[in-house]
């Protein structure tokens, strides 16, 4: 096993596929090598092997960059498309929604749409309202897209790995604040539609992704001293969900928190919720609670920004609250 | 424009022959609409014939297009097989897409129908994905993105032409400029008389052209998908045309001025090129005469089978979200 | 009380909103008089009233068109702005989420975004995968953004007007297969933020807005044969949903069926399961249960669209079960 | 060019003025940040600092302006206060908007700066509507939409330059042209070697200044707001220009050639401007070094009240998301 941070093993995952495939290919703002290969190198080193015709610095224009990749997807490539920020999704969603995703489908299965959009994002730097959201309840509304985010540097290669072999669109998100930590990384594929059960327990379920699970996980220790026993399921691929895993994991419990960074309202957490409420009616100890972000834009300043977005502090307090 | 490549008579019948393939094919449309017997929104394409019908006999099999739900033109021009598309009209199961596109996105790939859209602009950011895929396949193919006046004016046209443009893909872009978006005239819409100025700011070429006459749209879109093969880049030609039923099956066109409509149907360039084949000997009447019956036989018959298949069972639902069916 | 469809109602409102206060404007593709005011008369006659300065019909250019009501919003005018149809909220997302919802709190107050956006959608016209979704849900988990979607001419008059004076940015959603139908309507302001219990019942809530309201009211008459007693809420407004109401319903009846257009997955009604299930846990006398459109784009063969979306027969049965 | 109007002296000195105090408030913000004090991304203006100058002096505080993440420059030219943009830096309850914006959405009505995004071209779209909003109350205000080259290539700016001219708004187009956006050179992202050429397919004026040069800047400028001012209609303004200090604070600029960088700073318009003003007499250095300490104290009286002021309170997470509180 290597120490690898996240950008290095996503790194590596795209040079390992265009090396196995002569038709993946990656666009996007930067991401050729004489742009620095991606602002913080994610696809360093690509098109120096792989040549500029294959992976392409782009000027400033999202619905041509995704639409591009939707057009080279059909035409038998498996492109990787950066969408820099994820709140830039914004100005390409209806070359994603109404074309990526629906291709397949409106074309009774003649289209195929394989392509990957590498999009990053996530509060704690500062940036304000317009450059961390959290949009994957979004696309996990879309019938047709994928989406996947990884908490860790394994699961970020294996997710690529398995996304770009995907045939149809995935939405992979790269969690900011988790980019440059190096942990200890296998290189191995990660299915798609497989959560990761990462702690046991036996009193109460969190469910989480990316920044979260490793919130989760440190409130999963402190309640330990307590005697408390909670479980910590890692998502891993938001759509399709793996409804098994969360199931399965709630009837030992019969406790469920689930917490993501999006705003909690309409977030993806109440698909989860109203999916575990219906399925295990009369056999939950506890009402299914929810953390999210805040009602509102991402502020700026940093105490309001802290308090944004769940926190150890914040996760503590819920699963406590559930455990009583 | 004068030393743009000319048909050949043969050629010249060809064009006749796709033209008047998609205008009996509209006729019949609007005919079966009328009777009830087929319920689907329709954007008739009357009077836009000779556009894909001089455009097409350059393109293969292999060559793609992107077009919009104005668009039944130019698929039947690409070779787009009827009894498929009828089948799909009529929402049948032996339609192209199964009956889940439907007329507003009819799809072929084999015969280079990628992709038909119902969002105004978006037929070019994929043809220029088409274009970079056939780039990297170094197999002189092109793509080719037709779409409407209106769509000169949303941000897709833009960031497209700008992106062929510096990749140097090998992309038409095919404005068929019929003088109107929906309701609105284009005086409304642009301070710019022709659209194809605009390919200066991109550093592309740009030509304007009557689409309407096939010696002159033939040899534009000739030299354009030339260049575009020959790896010399994209290019947009503006078409000028008009469309004589209006936005949507149904639309009064009461925002046309009546001279306008008038002076455009006067001027049918199907019969128009009907009445120059015979006139210049390319062919007689007889002949046309015979060649349209023959098409009209095979209108026909897609139509019939289309009513005579089944619909698709709501299982389909499931099919085709994902490569593999949902649970 | 006079007899209007809603398309009556909404012209209607919008003449009264425009005489009532200068700053009330109207843009969008086909608007003004000379285009027809509106592809099915929305906007007849505001252009020749008021003029062509205040009522613009654009080009095809929506960034622009939802940029222009933004800047003119904080310019000090109402502008109410038409996307013709919902799917092309997907070309100006960038305008209406990463903007028009955000500018009042990352200035901190200092500008307000009074606009409104008119859009219409709604399947069964066989218009297929790109015209007729409902996104409300995406909205809806946009903090800053109003949602409002009426499904009589009354209400649709009396939100418009409610939405035009409201300070904050308001999606306003018309149903395109009820537009046509007149009926008795009330010229009257209607708050937003309030739903409308639209039948009184004791055994069954369903929650729903725009077409299912109806179909939920078959339901209602048809099981009330049986003896069986359903409660029918009108949400009409989607964001920010009326919690009150719903939750006092669901505390008298003991059972919860929510009903929308949109896809279910991920769509509104798992926000509303989701509080309801937590807030009456264990009050409730069976799984609250979501009906939404099918997973997949709207498909266009017809037997395929009925079945796409819920209708009395799915619906009855749904509640069937609840009650069993 | 020739026959733009020039700025007389006094204006000369008001554009130096404007530009120094915007470099030294540059230089304070990276000297904040470099201790630590400071934590905001930041996007230096440095360089371009005459473009916003020549400028402002044209307009008036109720003349709009829409600006982007490099934007403080325009700010501080249009006269943003700077004791609260520094609090807003700071993230302070007393900023602009109560700490809740920052750095890249700094906002001042009352000087005319309504919205500074960070998403590359949506100024545009909103300037022109703000340039609505002027010609329908009549009052000879036009709105300021300010954006760099990398923006003249995504949709919003087709779109609102479109826009602006069917409905010949009061717009001034500004692209700050500083031949790079973030690592990407102009001429990847282009064919073409100026974006002003792209005005006339819509219609529109268009030119292409130099930006570091407060004649043709100043004189470019007042022309373009006349004419918006007189009902003439909108146009695009091309500023050649260069940025110092990379995209972000902390980007070595590998991509910058070393030649480029060092020819680019060698002409350093700042100081360029004081040097022209002394040779020629307008002011002495004495008087100078005078104004410029004054703005210093301004600047640093500035930063200090913004230091000791608060932050804002965690309930403000609950305002200003819609007009009323949420509970
Ligand atoms: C993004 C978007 N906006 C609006 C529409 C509604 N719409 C459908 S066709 C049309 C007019 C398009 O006109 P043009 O591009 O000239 O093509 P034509 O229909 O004349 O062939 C409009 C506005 C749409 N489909 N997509
Ligand atoms: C829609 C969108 N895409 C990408 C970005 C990321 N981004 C921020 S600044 C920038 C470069 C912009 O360059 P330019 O327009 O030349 O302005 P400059 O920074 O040089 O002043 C990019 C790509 C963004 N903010 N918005
Ligand atoms: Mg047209
Ligand atoms: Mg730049």
């Amino acid at each position: 096993m290597e120490k690898m941070n996240m950008i290095q093993a996503i790194n590596r995952a795209l040079h390992d596929a265009m090396e196995a495939d002569d038709t993946v290919l990656a666009l996007g703002e930067e991401v050729a090598d004489p742009e620095g290969g991606g602002i913080v190198g994610v696809t360093k080193g690509l098109s120096e092997r792989f040549g500029e015709d294959r992976v392409l610095s782009t000027p400033i224009s999202e619905q041509a960059i995704i639409g591009s990749a939707v057009g080279a997807a059909i035409g038998g490539f498996r492109p990787v498309a950066e969408l820099m920020l994820m709140n830039f999704s914004t100005v390409a969603m209806d070359m994603l929604v109404n074309h990526a995703a629906k291709l397949r489908f409106m074309s009774g299965g003649q289209t195929n749409v394989p392509m990957v959009v590498r999009t990053a994002t996530g509060a704690g730097l500062g940036t304000g309202g317009q450059h961390c959201d959290f949009l994957e309840a979004w696309f996990a509304h879309t019938a047709g897209m994928k989406v996947v985010i990884p908490s860790n540097s394994s699961d970020a290669y294996g997710l690529m790995r398995s996304a770009i072999e995907d045939d149809d669109p995935v939405i992979f998100v790269e969690t900011i604040p988790l980019l440059f930590g190096p942990m200890e990384t296998t290189l191995e594929k990660v299915p798609l539609g497989k959560a990761k059960v990462v702690r046991e327990g036996s009193d109460l379920t969190i469910v989480a992704y990316a920044l979260m699970v490793h919130h989760a996980l440190a409130v999963a220790a402190e309640l330990e001293k307590d005697g408390l026993s909670v479980e910590v399921i890692d998502l891993r691929t938001i759509a399709p969900w793996d409804r098994e895993t969360v199931l399965a994991s709630v009837a030992k419990t019969g406790r469920l928190l689930v917490v993501h960074e999006a705003v909690k309202e309409h977030g993806v957490g109440a698909e989860i919720a109203a999916v575990v409420g219906k399925e295990l009616f009369g056999k939950l100890k506890a009402p299914i609670d929810r953390l999210g972000a805040a009602f509102c834009a991402v502020p700026f300043s940093k105490p309001l920004e802290t308090a944004f977005v769940p926190n150890p502090a914040s996760i503590g307090a819920a699963a406590r609250a559930l455990l009583a | 424009m004068s030393n743009y490549p000319k048909p050949t008579n043969e050629q010249l019948l060809d064009i006749y022959r796709r033209a008047i393939t998609i205008k009996l094919n509209d006729e019949r449309i609007i005919k079966e609409m009328m009777s009830g017997r087929l319920v689907t929104p329709y954007y008739s394409a009357r009077g836009q014939e000779i556009i894909p019908s001089s455009v097409m006999p350059n393109m293969n099999d292999d060559d793609y297009l992107c077009t919009i739900y104005r668009g039944t033109h130019d698929m039947v021009a690409k070779g787009f097989p009827l009894d498929l598309m009828w089948a799909e009209l009529a929402g049948r199961v032996t339609g192209s897409c199964k009956g889940k596109g439907g007329t507003m996105h009819l799809t072929h790939p084999p015969t280079g129908s990628m992709v038909t859209t119902g969002i105004v602009g978006s037929s070019m950011p994929i043809a220029t994905g088409l274009g970079w895929a056939a780039k990297l396949k170094n197999k002189r193919q092109v793509a080719l993105a037709c779409f409407g006046d209106g769509a000169c004016n949303i941000g897709a046209f833009h960031e497209s032409l700008n992106f062929a443009a510096v990749f140097n893909l090998p992309v038409i872009f095919l404005c068929q400029n019929n003088r109107y978006a929906e309701h609105t005239s284009m005086k409304k819409s642009s301070r710019v008389e022709q659209y194809s100025k605009r390919a200066a700011g991109y550093g592309m070429e740009g030509v304007t052209v009557n689409g309407n006459d096939p010696d002159e749209m033939y040899g534009a879109a000739k030299w354009a998908i030339n260049r575009a093969r020959n790896g010399e880049g994209p290019t947009l030609i503006e078409a000028m045309t008009f469309r004589f039923n209006g936005h949507l099956l149904g639309d009064p066109g009461h925002y046309i001025p009546a001279e306008e409509m008038a002076a455009a149907k006067a001027a049918d360039p199907v019969p128009a090129l009907r009445q120059r084949l015979i006139d210049s000997g390319i062919a007689d009447g007889a002949a046309l005469d015979t060649m349209e019956a023959g098409i009209l036989v095979t209108i026909d018959a897609a139509v019939q089978a289309a009513y005579a298949a089944d619909y698709p069972d709501v299982a389909e639902l499931k099919r085709d979200v994902f490569a593999h069916e949902i649970a």
